[in-house]
């Protein structure tokens, strides 16, 4: 009975096999309730109009349309990244899942799913914010990328801590308050870079705000994925 | 050969004891029988022995081969039974198969798993989502999940909640069979079912 | 008496220090009085941040051993540090409308300790939410550990993106300290006197919850 | 023994809190008198708890042999 035959040991690769097993269960029942995507597009919706709404006829200078959409995108995040861990406790699935599959492969699993749900947000709330405000890109290539990191910024903070979340009795607003303050480094970065890349800024000029929102996502999923075994382990 | 080993076991929540000084070892081929009034701690230990809890005191040790394992290491060998494990409920009875032979790194055997469906009593039952199931189906099928990987440990909290006649003696081979060769653990307090446990340990009585 | 002389000697020397800050260092050109201030706002923000580097670590000993008192430390460090910060607000920002007449004005170096409020409160929020003692020392310290892991970002990359109205003529971003040398010494020496008050009190803080779990016997 | 060193330092302070004539000058002391009665203020309550706390865990280290 050697411990290889009971796939004591997991290589990475069977760990980056199982997060994508996961991914799809996750991903397959979202399918099924709908729940976060639905709570994540409406607010971002809701948001969306109430802001332009209220501004009406006048014309936002890109500074404040920069940091509007990443307000949005944050609290229309914070209604919805948490659902994925709470969802597992609240149904008792989470000792389920356990017993079957190791800690670092369901953070991943998860933190892809929250990377897609924001992702999704994004490709409906975008179009309808550069309508709605009569947001003028120039730098396009620029504007996508930072979009892209700050979501994946966005989803690794808000992944870990729907984990820490998740296990607390009283969630509420919690998962807000704890994520905001960690994700303001991601959001003056991604809102700088919004901004110079609204006015026409290329790679180029957006490059100190796209190498560090890089890096602190690098940082932030590593640190997490060292972690999470303390928070899934009871 | 595996054995298991609880070495002076204590539980405690902020300022409530469980139990402690809970000792025994399981070898493959015996069975133990947890048994204490409700509330008295089986699950609790339950919980300890699969890994899923961490013991406030002592600790539960796996010797396979003469290496020893903690209980989160030896997951894959390990098949639980209870009351607080739910299934996907909006998944099919299906999905929920695959999904958990897959993730445990099996290759989705249709006959077998079709197989133990019908052993269970819930052939025809695959297609349907599981929140359409009675809470004696989803217990069974719990028992159906808990088997894909013949587990050569297999922890049941009240193996026979929920089920009717029929179901239960089902279970009651189930049960025979797993303790022929591998290990078996029961944390019940119905006297027929604490006869499948050899060795005994009282939660209540370890004050 | 005998143990507790540090503590008459830390008296002593904090007086001396409020009385040098006031009658014995020269004022820096342009802040007129208002310098007197940095020998207790800068300070402040530095026990702010080292009680939040001490609660880090005693978070990562904790997930490490998993012995409450660990837990402890790290909770005592970060309820100190969390008085200090409030106080470094402040003081700040009463310096602030001194100098450039406003409260507030996000300027980067606010807002990084404004960031070590926010999370000393989650951090608390956090701990307020969950029952089971081990369970809230184990999530508080991977918190705890996250927000340090963030600090960086905070303190020393954002000031150094944006311009600054950090008056840096005193301590600029080398942290090369340009200061006359009388400044220096009452600012050294009032540094070292928050610190030994920081441990002090973090020391009876520590004493109180180890007592509180010996009542409870669960040391 | 604590109270009278406070009271003596106080009574220096007194001393030195002259009526100033330059009004500008005025001012630093009072910033000064305040913060040094902040200061021990502070100081005295912490030997206070400390002296309190030394009391309790006599208390239950006695109890507890």
């Amino acid at each position: 009975m050697n411990p290889r035959k009971y796939g004591l040991e997991e290589s990475v690769w069977t760990l980056l096999v199982k997060s994508n097993i996961i991914f799809q269960k996750d991903f397959h029942l979202e399918f099924r309730t709908r729940y976060a995507i639905n709570a994540i597009i409406l607010f971002a919706v809701i948001s969306l109009t109430a802001v332009s709404f209220s501004v009406g006829p006048i014309q936002l200078e890109p500074p404040i349309q920069s940091a509007m959409l990443w307000v949005i995108i944050f609290f229309s995040a914070m209604s919805g990244l948490s659902h994925i861990f709470v969802r597992e406790e609240e149904q008792q699935t989470s000792d389920t899942l356990r017993l079957v599959a190791p800690p670092t492969a369901i953070f991943l699993g998860k933190w892809g799913f929250n990377v897609v749900l924001l992702f999704s947000l994004e490709i409906i709330i975008i179009p309808l914010y550069i309508a709605l405000l009569n947001v003028e890109v120039q730098g396009m290539s620029a504007f996508l990328l930072i979009i892209v990191l700050g979501s994946v910024g966005l989803a690794s903070i808000g992944t870990i801590m729907a984990a820490i979340v998740a296990q607390a009795s009283t969630r509420g607003a919690l998962f807000a308050v704890l994520s905001f303050p960690l994700s303001i480094p991601v959001l003056r970065s991604a809102i700088q870079g919004t901004w110079t890349a609204i006015q026409g800024g290329g790679v180029a000029q957006c490059l100190a705000d796209i190498q560090l929102l890089f890096s602190f996502t690098v940082v932030i999923l590593t640190s997490s994925i060292l972690l999470f075994e303390f928070i899934w382990r009871k | 050969m595996i054995r298991i080993e609880a070495r002076d076991l204590q539980k405690q929540f902020n300022d409530r004891l469980i139990f402690s000084h809970i000792n025994f070892t399981l070898q493959s081929g015996e069975s133990l029988a947890i048994t204490g009034p409700n509330g008295s701690g089986k699950t609790t230990l339950v919980r300890i022995v699969s890994g899923l809890l961490s013991p406030s005191g002592g600790a539960i040790v796996y010797h396979i081969d003469g290496r020893t394992y903690r209980p989160v290491e030896v997951y894959p060998l390990i098949g639980l039974v209870g009351p607080y494990l739910q299934l996907y409920l909006n998944l099919t009875a299906w999905e929920n198969l695959v999904f958990f032979s897959k993730i445990r790194g099996l290759t989705v055997d249709k006959s077998r798993l079709r197989r133990l469906m019908a052993h269970f009593g819930l052939a025809g039952r695959e297609l349907d989502l599981l929140k359409t199931f009675s809470s004696g189906m989803l217990q069974r099928m719990k028992y159906v999940v808990a088997l894909i990987h013949q587990p050569e440990v297999l922890l049941v909290d009240e193996p026979t909640s929920n089920l009717d006649e029929e179901g239960s003696e089902t279970v009651y081979q189930l049960l025979d069979e797993q303790q022929q060769n591998k290990i078996l653990i029961v944390a019940t307090n119905e006297p027929e079912e604490i006869r499948f446990g050899r060795k005994r340990v009282d939660v209540a009585g370890q004050e | 008496m005998r143990r507790d002389w540090w503590k008459w000697f830390l008296g002593i020397w904090m007086t001396l220090m409020i009385l040098g800050a006031f009658l014995y260092t020269p004022v820096a050109k342009g802040l007129g009085e208002t310098t007197r201030v940095l020998y207790f706002h800068v300070p402040a923000a530095w026990v702010a941040t080292l009680s939040f580097l001490i609660s880090a670590v005693y978070s990562i000993r904790y997930l490490q051993k998993q012995q409450i008192q660990y837990d402890v430390w790290a909770a005592s460090s970060a309820q100190i540090g969390f008085i200090f910060t409030i106080l470094a607000t402040v003081t700040g920002s009463i310096w602030a409308k001194e100098i450039w007449h406003s409260y507030w004005n996000w300027d980067p170096r606010e807002t990084s300790i404004f960031v070590l409020l926010l999370i000393y409160a989650a951090y608390f929020a956090l701990r307020s939410a969950i029952e089971d003692t081990n369970q809230k020392a184990r999530l508080a310290a991977v918190y705890s550990i996250l927000a340090f892991v963030t600090v960086p970002f905070l303190v020393f990359v954002i000031p150094r993106i944006y311009d600054s109205l950090h008056p840096d003529p005193l301590i600029n971003p080398e942290v090369k300290i340009k200061m006359d040398p009388r400044m220096l010494r009452v600012f050294l020496g009032s540094l070292f006197g928050f610190t030994l008050l920081f441990y002090w009190m973090l020391r009876i803080k520590t004493d109180i919850e180890f007592l509180k779990l010996k009542l409870t016997k669960r040391m | 023994m604590g109270n009278s060193v406070s009271l003596y330092l106080l009574s220096v302070l007194g001393l030195l809190f002259q009526p100033e004539t330059k009004e500008v000058g005025q001012n630093i002391y009072v910033v000064l008198a305040v913060t040094l009665i902040v200061w021990l203020g502070v100081f005295f309550f912490l030997l206070y708890l400390d002296r309190q706390l030394k009391q309790v865990k006599d208390k239950i280290d006695w109890e507890n042999e």
